[in-house]
């Protein structure tokens, strides 16, 4: 780990600049936002939304929903959504938005990094940014707050249940989200870490870039070369789906008191389901309903109040196998 | 004895406008059509000379990595490597810079160096070999998006400082800022890039049009076996291309580079095909011996309104981004191939005159 | 190397797979000479220039030119121009795509800057005072074929160069065009400059120049005084055996018992797309007819007309008596019409597919797409008609652009021939072709056209229509303007006709 | 001059070694060989029980036929494309997306995840299979009437159709329960062989026949090397296009089936992600002129196949699957190169000296 880290689990620590913040000079232009335009009566509060791609996974299309939900006109609200899986669209996008004097800007970065002019941008133009769902690498003073998922905590929830698991020897394939995305240094870090202190065997470590079909040629190869393994830890259910339709091929018994203990992230409905059958044994939540906090963040900002915290946390947890219910399936699963 | 004899045609006056000329205009035509329609039907956003330079700002290394490509498509070939050449040149300079403590100037180097090394190994196995260039080219971009990862395989921001520097530097541009609705002002610039890719495409546009090697290359992308029979060196003429595109690879890499400041694995993804269409628009023919650098630079700014539009255009559905801009591709292909198809026959009637 | 020879090729060989296609090849061409490059139809003319040029790579033998101590090897055709050897390719090598100018001047003179505007004006200069009629600025393509050949020509007599060589420059060019050619290449003759002229004209040959090679088979027959070798001679040379086919071919004009039938095709007020006058045509049963006319005249949209080859604009047509509607070539196949095309390069050959393949194409269309022709039925009458029309090809699954030009031709021949029309239109199909194919192929007219086979044909040469032709169709300004039987057909009445009755010709 | 690498062919064994065939076969040799030494257990075949307990096959060599075959089955619409319009379409991986969007739709109405489905898998797929070959057309006719270049023109499917996909379903991303569903894509019970196997093997017999028994082939080769002289012998190149454009529509189809059936599920951004390139290539690798005209299908399918047995092999030596696309290039351009008419033809000269040297030095 060289970069990420700082960023990652900078929630309440409230340090997160790394060493990149050195083009960003703060002139506090966050608090003098509200005194024009805007917040006027009537008029709808204009947000621009830059997300990922729906269709990315069935996480991303639950965010999607949310946030439209959230901000319609029925709430006061003209938002405007663009998305792209490509950093540098979204970039020229966030510009554009300024550009069409957004009030507010809602960004969920694709990478972590290259953002810091175009929000020092923003911030000279007197557009207040919002991060959710994925934290990026730059000085905390170019945002007002960020609502995401504490990825490392997720992986590290994850990694513990495992570690619960009290197997005698731990041989894990796992499988890597997008490289550098947010999500997939949290959840790998915790993982690599562990491994290391004890000693367990990573057979395989390779990025399905969140891909089911990637995962499962992966998967499949492992399978083909003969090799031993006994965990599956998948950095979302798409890949565990795909390691699992290797598994099914090859007659490799998993779940519950099987052969392969199955992990996977983001509580999808379906997932959950397959523990619900014991045919996965883990799945950690990742939750993609930021936009009540955001709105109320808005809020807070339209009023001139001040935020308590610029980082706020997502409640989430993990879900086992053996212990899961129906109700939590059709309660957590997105 | 044979009674071949003509009716004596007059002179016809000199016809109006080269295929090349003829389907600049109609690029350039139509991006101040659009831009028209977008300053009057959308936000006032469009309105602001920044939206202009914005829109330069982003797509500085997209004009120079399309004029490599017009040049090579003139050529009759294509080299679908620029995307993974960027990326590369942004890892590799971002990973030398940043871990390895390198300078400024090795970095450039550095850049430019990739991108030769591309031109000149994919120029030789195309020219000399006669190997298909779409392959090798494939090849190429397949080698560059691997090798990207290899070197690093995470997105990382780049802190060392004379790149920041350099990367902050803006050049202000006098009377053309804005106050916006909070009564800021807000200055109009453009970054160094934009210069950058000005100054290639001038070079390139002389090149081609008033340096006789640069008449080569259209007299290789008309009829490759004329061109060879009438003295000019083809293998070579085509090596050059690719030599060149790859070098402007380099440049525009990092170009990119300085734009987003990272380095990342899925850096200019896609451009390849953003270069083609926007060679393409410009009026640059797949099929060679067509095409013009002041038409590519205004394809890659149509491509880029078009996208520019349809985000704030207020279409909300994610869908909608990827068919409208197919969709407005496909009206631009279709009346561009009208145009042409009419042409055609006018010229094959002039033929028979 | 002789004092006074600018060039001399010395047992030169080139083989292609499957074709020797020069062996032992000796050339010597002096100072101030013109040299006429003679043989049939893949007798290895132009590979014999495309070596000189660098073009192919010789398998073996040198080439000596003057000024060089050593044999050199020409690796390039820029090489060859930075010898002194300018050529003019015989299928027009130019680039379509840039101007006249630019063409001219392509990969020439030194320094890297263009100056356009002095390009220009030099290209025109060139041109107005070779007589072509086009301005240096205008873009190839909108030239007609002759223009381009002209410029080609322009081009290559520009360079300061010590050898010419000129391929079948003549195909396309009309007579004063011609002409015109003739008077530059004496005056370039005057400098000292040696010009290698191939061409299939015999007149044109005893007009200009002063020796002649002749070769056969890729083999070098002999190289002649044209005093000594009169033409029966160079023919039975070109030809290895002696000729006198000329003459099995009837001198007075052939003529045509009109029979009751109704005609086999009979076409009223046809007009296409590309602007011909609304024109009448009929023809009987074993009848050969032909359109005579300028170049440019509009033989050729009549015809394409016929065969439904252009947008068909307005007209009937009655097959047997019968009204039909033909305006696709699929339609007139179906009735029996076939249509060989007069640029075989453009609308003719398919070149990357064998000879077999070019050769059955027309029937298996014909045939339909569920009924393949058997590989062995296709076989068969590739063969056949390489026998019947003697093709020289390696074998039957070469591709067909690798068979000279002549061959080519006769490919297609054997194509239509193939599908076994009632009426066969041949355009142009004597052009580029050897004086003995010539021969043969107005002898199998002949012989078809007694079998019971109507002829539609065309050709730039009056001899050869008023050897085979029993009517002929006079087209002036793209309009039909006279038809010619009987006594009327001899060359002052169709010269007259096409003039318009002014003797005094074009105006 | 480059573009073509036609030569005469001779008759018997030269004949055949002359023929681009070689050009697969000789790398696909090559990864043999290459395997073979560097660890012969990867030709290791096993037979074992699946989760049903039914008998499967198992291996490397079963996984490189298994996943080899969507792209077989688009090299072979592909190279008909190729052949006739003298251009790639690129749009064949959104096609899938699409493709399969309607298959699940059609499948799932608008449940993300029935309990039964809503449709007959065959209904589906012919309503799916109709989709694909309308988009086909769409291609086609902007290249047939148009005349815009294929990679251009398909550019648009190419930037549409994902977006295409996930509106067809209104951004769900639906599963299928059904268990027979997953049939195609992976074992049918009882019969150890994958089943995309032998889906490719019929759409290959299926080609097979229809260049056999119909004039297709010389068409499109007709078509495909010179238009003009084509439709002076009666054929419509546009059609003949256009109907090349169709049948890839259905090849596209039908790989959807496939893919979406492995997995039972569908993601619009990823499915098929890239496999445009690696149809092209496999068409570039059986030795077909990426310019048109004349072509190999046994050498496109074989090519493919090659594609797979490399990515198979790399995966193997634990390439990262993210660098994969490095080594990937670096074989090709190996097989390329040898492949080269410029290099054969020095190869055959350098033979030749050394066998006149031989003689030479056996006659004295
Ligand atoms: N590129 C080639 N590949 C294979 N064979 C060729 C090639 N070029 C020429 N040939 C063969 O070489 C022989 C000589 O052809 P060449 O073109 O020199 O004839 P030519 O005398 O110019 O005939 P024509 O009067 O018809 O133009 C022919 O048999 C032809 O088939
Ligand atoms: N003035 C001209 N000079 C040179 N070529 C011409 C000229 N006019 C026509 N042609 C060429 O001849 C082709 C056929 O033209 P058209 O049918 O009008 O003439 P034609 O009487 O058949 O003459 P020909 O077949 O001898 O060229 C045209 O497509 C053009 O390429
Ligand atoms: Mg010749
Ligand atoms: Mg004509």
């Amino acid at each position: 780990g060289d970069t990420e880290g700082g960023s990652d689990n900078g929630g309440k620590s409230a340090k997160s600049g790394t060493k990149d913040n050195g083009g960003a000079d703060n002139d506090g232009g966050e608090d003098e936002g509200g005194d024009t335009g805007a917040a006027d009566d009537g008029e709808l509060i204009t947000v621009g939304i830059i997300n990922n791609d729906p269709n990315e996974s069935g996480y991303r299309t639950a965010n999607d929903k949310d946030l439209k939900a959230t901000f319609c006109e029925e709430n006061g609200f003209k938002a405007d959504f663009y998305y792209s899986l490509k950093n540098d669209e979204q970039i020229t996008a966030a510009q554009k938005f300024i550009q069409d004097e957004v009030d507010y800007l809602l960004l969920s970065a694709a990478d972590t990094a290259g953002w810091d002019t175009v929000l020092q941008d923003a911030q000279d133009a007197g557009v207040r940014v919002i991060l959710f769902d994925r934290t990026i690498d730059a000085d905390e003073s170019l945002y007002e707050a960020s609502i995401v998922s504490d990825m490392a905590k997720e992986g590290q929830t994850a990694v513990d249940w495992l570690k619960g698991q009290g197997l005698s020897d731990y041989k894990i394939i796992h499988l890597q989200g997008v490289m550098g995305s947010a999500a997939q240094k949290g959840r790998s870090q915790a993982l690599t870490d562990t491994a290391a202190s004890d000693g367990w065997e990573i057979v395989e470590e390779q990025t399905a870039e969140w891909n089911a079909e990637k995962a499962q040629q992966i998967v499949q190869s492992v399978i083909d070369s003969g090799k031993d393994f006994n965990v599956i830890y998948a950095e979302n259910d798409d890949m565990a789906k795909g390691a699992v339709a290797a598994l099914d091929k090859a007659n490799i018994s998993h779940g519950v008191g099987k052969d392969v203990i199955v992990m996977g992230f983001d509580c999808n409905q379906w997932a959950l389901k397959e523990l619900l059958d014991g045919n996965w044994n883990y799945d950690g939540q990742c939750n993609p309903f930021q936009s009540s906090y955001i709105k109320d963040i808005i809020d807070k900002l339209e009023n001139d109040e001040t935020l308590s915290e610029k980082t706020i946390i997502m409640d989430e947890k993990g879900f086992d196998a053996t212990t899961i219910t129906q109700e939590d399936v059709d309660n957590y699963g997105i | 004895m044979s009674i071949v004899k003509r009716r004596s045609g007059e002179l016809r006056a000199p016809t109006k406008m080269t295929d090349t000329n003829l389907l600049t205009m109609i690029t350039i035509c139509v991006f101040v059509a659009m831009y028209i329609f977008a300053v009057l039907f959308l936000k006032k956003g469009f309105l602001k000379p920044q939206t202009f330079f914005n829109i330069l700002n982003a797509n500085a290394a997209l004009i120079i990595l399309a004029c490599g490509m017009s040049l090579v498509m003139i050529t009759g070939g294509i080299d679908i490597s620029v995307g993974g050449v960027t990326a590369l040149v942004s890892m590799s300079c971002a990973v030398y810079l940043d871990h390895k403590g390198g300078s400024l100037p090795m970095a450039v180097l550095m850049a430019v160096g990739i991108g030769l090394a591309f031109g000149l190994v994919q120029g030789y196995l195309v020219a000399y070999l006669e190997i298909q260039p779409f392959i090798v080219t494939l090849a190429g971009m397949f080698f560059a998006r691997g090798a990207t990862t290899i070197v690093y395989n995470k997105p990382f921001n780049v802190a060392n400082e004379d790149f920041v520097k350099l990367k902050a530097t803006r050049i202000l541009i006098p009377y053309m800022g804005t106050y916006n609705k909070r009564g800021k002002y807000i200055p109009a610039y453009i970054e160094i890039g934009v210069i950058v890719a000005i100054a290639l495409a001038i070079l390139l546009f002389v090149l081609l049009k008033w340096a006789k090697p640069g008449r080569n290359f259209y007299a290789v992308g008309g009829n490759r076996q004329s061109a060879l029979m009438l003295g000019v060196n083809v293998k070579r003429t085509i090596f050059f291309s690719h030599l060149i595109c790859g070098l402007m690879a380099g440049i525009g890499g990092f170009v990119y580079f300085m734009h987003v400041g990272s380095g990342s694995p899925q850096h200019a993804s896609g451009a390849e095909m953003n270069a083609i269409a926007s060679s393409i628009i410009g009026g640059t023919m797949l099929t060679g011996g067509v095409g013009n650098i002041i038409g590519t630079v205004f394809g890659v700014l149509s491509l880029a309104l078009i996208q520019n539009i349809v985000s704030s255009a207020g279409l909300d559905d994610a869908w909608w981004t990827g068919i409208t801009v197919a969709g407005m591709l496909c009206i631009f292909l279709v009346v561009q191939s009208i145009i042409i198809a009419r042409r055609k026959k006018a010229n094959a009637a002039a033929a028979k005159q | 190397m002789q004092k006074d020879s600018l060039l001399e090729m010395r047992g030169i060989y080139k083989t292609f797979p499957g074709v020797k296609a020069l062996q032992n090849v000796d050339f010597t061409l002096k100072e101030g000479e013109i040299h006429a490059l003679m043989g049939e139809n893949g007798a290895g003319k132009s590979t014999l220039i495309k070596v000189l040029t660098g073009v192919h790579v010789k398998d073996g033998g040198e080439i000596f030119v003057r000024g060089r101590e050593n044999a050199v090897h020409i690796n390039s055709p820029k090489q060859a121009q930075a010898l002194g050897i300018s050529t003019v390719y015989q299928e027009i090598s130019l680039c379509p795509n840039l101007s006249v100018a630019e063409n001219i001047f392509l990969a020439r003179g030194k320094g890297i800057g263009v100056n356009w505007r002095n390009m220009n004006k030099r290209a025109d200069e060139l041109l107005k005072e070779l007589g072509i009629n086009v301005r240096g600025s205008q873009q190839l393509a909108s030239c007609s074929i002759a223009v381009q050949q002209m410029v080609a020509i322009a081009r290559a007599v520009d360079m300061e160069c010590q050898v010419l060589i000129l391929d079948e420059p003549t195909s396309s060019l009309d007579e004063s065009e011609v002409a015109k050619l003739f008077v530059l290449m004496r005056k370039l003759k005057e400098r000292g400059v040696g010009i290698i002229f191939v061409t299939h004209f015999l007149d044109q040959v005893y007009e200009v120049c002063d020796k002649i090679t002749v070769l056969r088979d890729g083999k070098l027959v002999g190289e002649y005084e044209i005093e000594k070798l009169p033409r029966l001679q160079l023919v039975s040379k070109m030809l290895g055996k002696e000729l006198d086919d000329m003459a099995d071919i009837k001198n007075d004009s052939p003529t045509f018992k009109k029979n009751d039938e109704k005609p086999v095709y009979e076409g009223e007020g046809l007009c296409s797309s590309e602007g011909i006058s609304p024109f009448d045509f009929k023809i009987h049963k074993g009848e050969i007819n032909g359109f005579t006319g300028l170049l440019g005249s509009g033989r050729s949209e009549c015809v394409r007309t016929i065969f439904g080859a252009d947008k068909v604009t307005g007209g009937s047509v009655k097959i047997d008596g019968e009204p039909v509607k033909i305006t696709k070539p699929r339609q007139a196949m179906k009735y029996g019409i076939a249509y060989l095309p007069e640029d075989r390069k453009r609308d003719g050959i398919v070149g990357d597919l064998s000879v077999k393949d070019n050769i059955i194409l027309a029937l298996q269309i014909k045939t339909g797409f569920f009924r393949p022709i058997s590989k062995a039925k296709a076989l068969e009458y590739a063969n056949k008609y390489i026998d019947l029309l003697d093709i020289k090809t390696a074998s039957v699954n070469t591709p067909i652009k690798s068979l000279s030009g002549g061959n080519q031709q006769k490919v297609i021949l054997a194509r239509w021939l193939l599908t076994e029309p009632k009426y066969l239109i041949l355009d142009e199909p004597t052009r580029g072709i050897d004086v003995g194919t010539k021969v043969d192929i107005q002898k199998l007219m002949l012989k078809l056209a007694s079998e019971g086979m109507s002829v539609t044909f065309i050709s730039s040469e009056t001899d050869e229509m008023l050897r085979t032709c029993s009517r002929l169709l006079v087209m002036r300004d793209r309009k039909l303007v006279g038809e010619l039987t009987g006594d009327q057909l001899n060359q002052n009445t169709i010269m007259a006709t096409i003039a318009g009755g002014d003797t005094n010709g074009e105006k | 001059m480059a573009k073509n690498n036609a030569q005469p062919q001779k008759a018997g064994i030269a004949g055949l070694f002359r023929h681009q065939i070689m050009i697969p076969i000789a790398a696909l040799l090559l990864l043999v060989l290459f395997n073979l030494i560097a660890d012969p257990s990867f030709f290791k075949i096993t037979l074992g029980n699946n989760s049903d307990g039914n008998p499967v096959l198992s291996g490397y060599l079963i996984t490189i036929i298994d996943s080899g075959s969507e792209l077989a089955i688009l090299a072979l619409g592909m190279t008909l494309v190729t052949a006739a319009s003298g251009g790639q379409d690129i749009s064949v991986g959104a096609g899938i997306a699409i493709a399969g969007s309607v298959l699940l739709r059609v499948l799932c109405g608008t449940e993300t995840s029935p309990e039964t489905l809503h449709a007959p898998v065959i209904v589906a797929f012919l309503v799916s299979c109709l989709v694909a070959m309308l988009f086909g057309a769409f291609n086609g006719s902007l290249v047939a009437f148009f005349k815009i270049q294929p990679m251009i023109a398909t550019l648009i499917l190419f930037t549409a159709g994902r977006s295409i996909a996930a509106w067809i379903n209104n951004n769900q991303l639906p599963n299928v329960n059904e268990r027979s569903f997953s049939y195609y894509g992976t074992y049918i019970p009882g019969i150890p062989i994958p089943t995309p196997f032998f889906i490719a093997l019929a759409c290959f017999l299926v080609t097979w026949l229809l260049l056999r028994f119909t004039t297709l082939g010389l068409y499109v080769q007709s078509v495909g090397i010179n238009e003009k002289t084509s439709r002076l012998n009666g054929l419509n190149p546009e059609l003949i296009k256009l109907l090349t454009y169709i049948l890839l529509g259905l090849c596209v189809a039908i790989a959807a089936l496939i893919k979406v059936s492995r997995l039972s599920t569908i993601n619009y951004s990823v499915i098929a992600k890239d496999i445009e390139m690696d149809a092209i290539l496999a068409v570039a690798l059986g030795g077909n002129a990426l310019g048109g005209g004349k072509f190999s299908m046994s050498s496109s399918v074989l090519g493919a196949y090659v594609i797979q047995f490399l990515t198979t092999t790399l995966y193997k030596f634990q390439v990262k699957a993210d660098a994969l696309p490095a080594y990937k290039a670096v074989v090709v351009i190996i097989l390329v190169v040898m492949s080269a008419p410029a290099v054969r033809e020095k190869f055959s000269i350098l033979i030749k000296k050394l066998r006149s040297d031989k003689t030479a030095a056996q006659n004295s």
